[in-house]
């Protein structure tokens, strides 16, 4: 037998080219700077930034997170540092790896989200924005942006006007329909999707008789909610014609292929991170030693390979 | 100085019930061993299971040394719920899953001759302060050390303390060793007693009893560096999960990282 | 100090008197007979039976069910011996224990309803009706019945018209937001409101590259979903006047009490009858246990006494 | 007669690898004991975490017994995933939860003088037939034994069925020990030979050979039992997760549940 060659690992999400399809998801690898003690970022194939406004966001007050079976809730409220200074303070920092860096952006109007795509236009070293649009929209009454087909379309459009980067719009799972919005969001001039956020959830600390998060309510991630991002991916991948990043519970080599074969072009890592935190570095190679034992020269191969019959 | 974290699968080397609910841990760790610092953490995960999922913050309680060279580090911990009753079954030769070390420490760069550092521990609180009297020895400290505890049996460590020479003033709630009573009253009739001391109080226990050490300190005029504690899910900066609410220089708060910025925060600092 | 009485454990749900809040849920404790080796049934607050339909149903083809993170995945395509059957055949056994037999009914038409709850009307034994609209509606092009609010409230007005008895309806939390289909069935006449069904999910075998459920997807169920349900139940208790039942992930005493104080006036016990299957029983015993020790002399108090300020 | 299941939980009295991956389990419960038949099952739960959540169906093995009473029973298992690794990992002492016994065993109703009952066991498929060949010896028959095993590592329990004076026919696919290839090629030629036996087949083991068993018991005119494997959820007929294909008597089929109308099914009856 002739050595088998390297497998290809690169994939393009309809004008982002990644070196590998293996992304830190947002608000689970900070800036990424925060790992770059454990491991080489430019190994990994793209990273989500926390999710950034156009001002400096304090957040919700503690208890902000909880853990449930495998699973967790956050209500973290999107603290973040602000545009200005991720611009200034990290972004020179960051360019230095090699690798893709998407930063995650969100408002609490449709003018904020226009505000942060125009900033970050000609901005060197972003290579994509990803759209969060699972935040409530003040101006129609505190409905969450994503869960309306023609409210998505009209943001995402928004943004798709102001600039050249390549944009994911990342949907929320809160919906009836999620191929309803996704296909909103393509029309819009979406680049490509990233499913799912988080599962709205709740904990309550029986000792206290209180919510265990101060915000009462929180997002559901982790392993628990795999099966509604593996769904959702496969039903999504069924009715657009753009490429859909996976998220949701992954957390091996497994689970990467599992959201390929049902339609994912790339994925992204999320709550894994918390609890293995070298684990988008290991699954970088343990899905090119996949490749090599199945002898698949091409990762792109497994995308929608799904035996159905 | 970058910062220098490990990810690592440690075989346990030891672990020893203490007092009923209290465990000694040894891990075995010469990189982390040797950049850790007193009131520095780990963050251990138990088992591979997805129940629990998260890891669990533990303070390094001691560094484990052979001919001044440093091997590994000691983990002191008491069982309260899933994680730490799964912790307990562990036995050595298994392995888990660490990061570290994490977070800042007590700050000590300040400390000259003529100072005198106190440390207060309430309960597991005790567990980051064995380390944190170890170097202050090392420098040539001799702190004044108050330790408080439900009962005898949960005065952990004591022996420890004593073997650097130093002489705990202890309390329990239901006065089974030392003074009975609260920690922190042993801590205000000692300050009243001292008064004009050029002390810091270094403190590590129950919410409360910090709360209270912070505004003993205050009072007095003294510094404090208190240890604290909140949920965590990342131990790394990352996930802004961990936050307490801590006053701005100029004003207002800002919510800030018991895993990044602290766990020691400035006693003064902290808004209850 | 006196001997303190023991806590009185019996609910009252509009119409339909429990002698405590522990209820067997539909589809995980079969016709109940399957469990009478196990325990005295006649200790329950109630059970609900199997979904039963006019017809005998065969049901999916296996796989029909797989494991997931806290969790499980079910596609069992709704089989059941068919109300005639359960009417001469179980019936009979069932009514020897002194609980509440809840009768779970779905269809594919509204006229499969209206004829199940026809045919129950009169029947001995019985004591509530349980509105699975959790189906697809075969009239309506396969939407679910229970994703839309008309449909919803069309459904249940139906069935109410046809019977006095207690009415549950049971949700799907398949939707953007609960509580709005939770108030057309309380405005179409429910006495009584059951959630949360099953979320839909996914799973797929890597190794044979096939779903793992020969239905493709399936209803996730377990402790994985605990919190998503908890979530529904305390915002659906703020908007409607008629009685929760909580369901979804319970599994211990502390988690009966968290649906309870989140406004649950009882339980039902699903997934957890599977890997504890005298839980049901435990759970009954154990919820006294908390109230006596807590000197809570009636069990109500504890529904929706969450603190929040 | 009253369905008698018991919930209990047990302490593990002994676990043995018996061979790479494959562990014999012992464990005490006289109630289950005295009343499991041949066939029968137990569900497990694998410690109190939600992952793995649900229980694993594992047959009976063998009856321990002491002076002809019923003690407990022991379980032989194979390690494929994660529930049966953390069950390796269980030391004496530690408790599982147990359900059972469960299922419909072999039928040994009908079983008269003059009758020759046929046993194969294919890989870990020879879990339930140790305590099936007990059974049949008690009653006076002397049946013929087929195993078969990748190699001669994985031949379980060949000893047990010699202690009973049996001598198994056995195959390994690497030819490691007897004839090499597969049970069902060494039953098919013993078919062959024997023709006109008043035979029943009695089997356990992977799909591919039961569904060869069946054609050949079709063949010669035998009847079969055989004992199907089904993803599980309750083991107690609720759920109706574990079903397969069943011929009906008048025409097309039906699902029935591998827990309660199985696991052993008749070979003929069965849709592949
Ligand atoms: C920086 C830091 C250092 C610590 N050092 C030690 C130590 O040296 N020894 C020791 O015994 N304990 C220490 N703790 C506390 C320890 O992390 C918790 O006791 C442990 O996580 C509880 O896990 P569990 O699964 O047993 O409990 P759970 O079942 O998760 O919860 C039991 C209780 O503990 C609380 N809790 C859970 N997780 C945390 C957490 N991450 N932080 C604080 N409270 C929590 C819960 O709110 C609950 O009230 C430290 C905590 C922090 C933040
Ligand atoms: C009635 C019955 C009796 C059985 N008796 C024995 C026995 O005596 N000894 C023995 O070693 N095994 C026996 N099995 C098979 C055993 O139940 C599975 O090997 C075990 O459940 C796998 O658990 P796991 O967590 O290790 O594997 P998983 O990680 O859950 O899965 C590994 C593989 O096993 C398959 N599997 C998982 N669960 C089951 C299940 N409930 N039934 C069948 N296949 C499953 C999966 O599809 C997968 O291919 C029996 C199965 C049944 C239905
Ligand atoms: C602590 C935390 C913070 C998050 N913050 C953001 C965010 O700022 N923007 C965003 O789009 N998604 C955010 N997410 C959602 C994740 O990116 C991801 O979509 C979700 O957690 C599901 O994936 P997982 O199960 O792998 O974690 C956050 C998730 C967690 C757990
Ligand atoms: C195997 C299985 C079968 C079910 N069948 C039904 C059904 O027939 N009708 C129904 O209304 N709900 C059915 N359910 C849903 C449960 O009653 C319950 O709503 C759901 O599983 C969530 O609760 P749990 O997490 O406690 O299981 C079924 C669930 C399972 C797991
Ligand atoms: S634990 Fe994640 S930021 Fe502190
Ligand atoms: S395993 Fe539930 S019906 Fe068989």
């Amino acid at each position: 037998m002739v050595a088998r060659a390297s497998p290809s690992l690169s994939v393009e999400l309809n004008g982002l080219k990644l070196k590998n399809p293996i992304i830190a998801a947002s608000g689970t690898f900070g800036y990424g700077l925060e790992y770059a003690p454990l491991g080489d970022l430019g190994k990994l194939g793209g990273m989500v930034t926390k999710g950034l406004s156009m001002w400096e966001e304090k957040g919700n007050p503690p208890p902000r997170i909880c853990e449930t079976p495998a699973g967790m809730l956050n209500s973290i409220g999107l603290e973040n540092i602000g545009m200005e200074n991720f611009i200034s303070q990290k972004l020179p920092q960051l360019i230095q790896y090699d690798t893709a860096i998407i930063v995650n952006i969100w408002g609490r109007e449709i003018d904020d989200y226009i505000k942060a795509a125009e900033r970050l236009d000609g901005v060197n070293g972003v290579a994509a924005l990803e759209v969060n649009i699972s935040c409530p929209n003040i101006k129609k009454g505190g409905i969450t942006f994503g869960t309306d087909p023609s409210v998505t379309f009209e943001l995402v459009q928004a943004v798709r006007g102001k600039t050249s980067l390549p944009l994911l719009v990342k949907l929320t799972p809160n919906v009836t329909d999620i191929t309803l919005i996704a296909r909103s969001a393509e029309d819009a001039g979406a680049n490509a999707l990233s499913l799912i956020n988080t599962l709205l959830g709740m904990e309550i600390d029986v000792s206290t008789r209180r919510p265990s998060l101060a915000n009462i309510t929180g997002g559901l991630s982790g392993p628990a909610i795999r099966p509604v991002a593996l769904r959702m991916v496969y039903q999504t991948a069924k009715k657009v014609n753009i490429p859909i990043v996976g998220v949701g519970g992954i957390s091996s080599v497994a689970d990467v292929i599992k959201f390929m074969l049902a339609g994912a072009s790339a994925v992204q890592i999320g709550t894994a991170n918390f609890f293995d935190p070298t684990i988008c570095w290991r699954l970088v190679n343990e899905l090119e030693e996949y490749l090599r034992n199945e002898n698949i020269s091409d990762v792109n191969q497994l995308v929608g390979a799904l035996r159905e019959e | 100085m970058e910062k220098r974290i490990y990810h690592l699968s440690l075989p346990l080397r030891k672990q020893n019930s203490i007092a009923p609910g209290y465990w000694l841990l040894s891990l075995k760790s010469a990189q982390i061993a040797s950049v850790a610092t007193p009131g520095q953490f780990v963050m251990l995960k138990i088992g591979k299971s997805f129940d629990p999922l998260l890891p669990r913050p533990m303070s390094i309680h001691s560094i484990i040394k052979e001919d001044n060279h440093r091997l590994g580090f000691t983990i002191l911990y008491k069982v309260v719920g899933k994680g730490t009753r799964l912790l307990a079954e562990k036995r050595s030769g298994e392995s888990l899953a660490i990061v570290g070390p994490l977070g800042t420490g007590f700050n000590l760069n300040h400390i000259a001759s003529g100072y005198e550092p106190i440390v207060v521990g309430g309960g597991i609180g005790i567990a980051p302060l064995l380390f944190l009297a170890h170097e202050l020895v090392e420098k040539g400290q001799t702190p004044t050390v108050f330790l408080g505890a439900n009962s005898q049996e949960e005065l952990l460590a004591l022996d420890e303390f004593e073997s650097l020479r130093l002489t705990p003033k202890v309390s329990t709630e239901d006065g089974s060793k030392g003074v009975k009573g609260m920690v922190t009253d042993l801590l205000a009739s000692y300050l009243d007693d001292s008064k004009g001391s050029q002390g810091e109080i270094f403190a590590c226990g129950p919410a409360p009893m910090l709360k209270k050490v912070a505004s003993l300190a205050k009072s007095y005029g003294l510094k404090s560096q208190l240890s604290l504690e909140q949920r965590m899910a990342c131990g790394l900066g990352a996930c802004l999960g961990c936050v307490v609410k801590i006053r701005n220089k100029n004003s207002g708060h800002s919510y800030q990282r018991v895993c990044t910025e602290g766990p020691v925060f400035n006693g003064e600092d902290i808004i209850w």
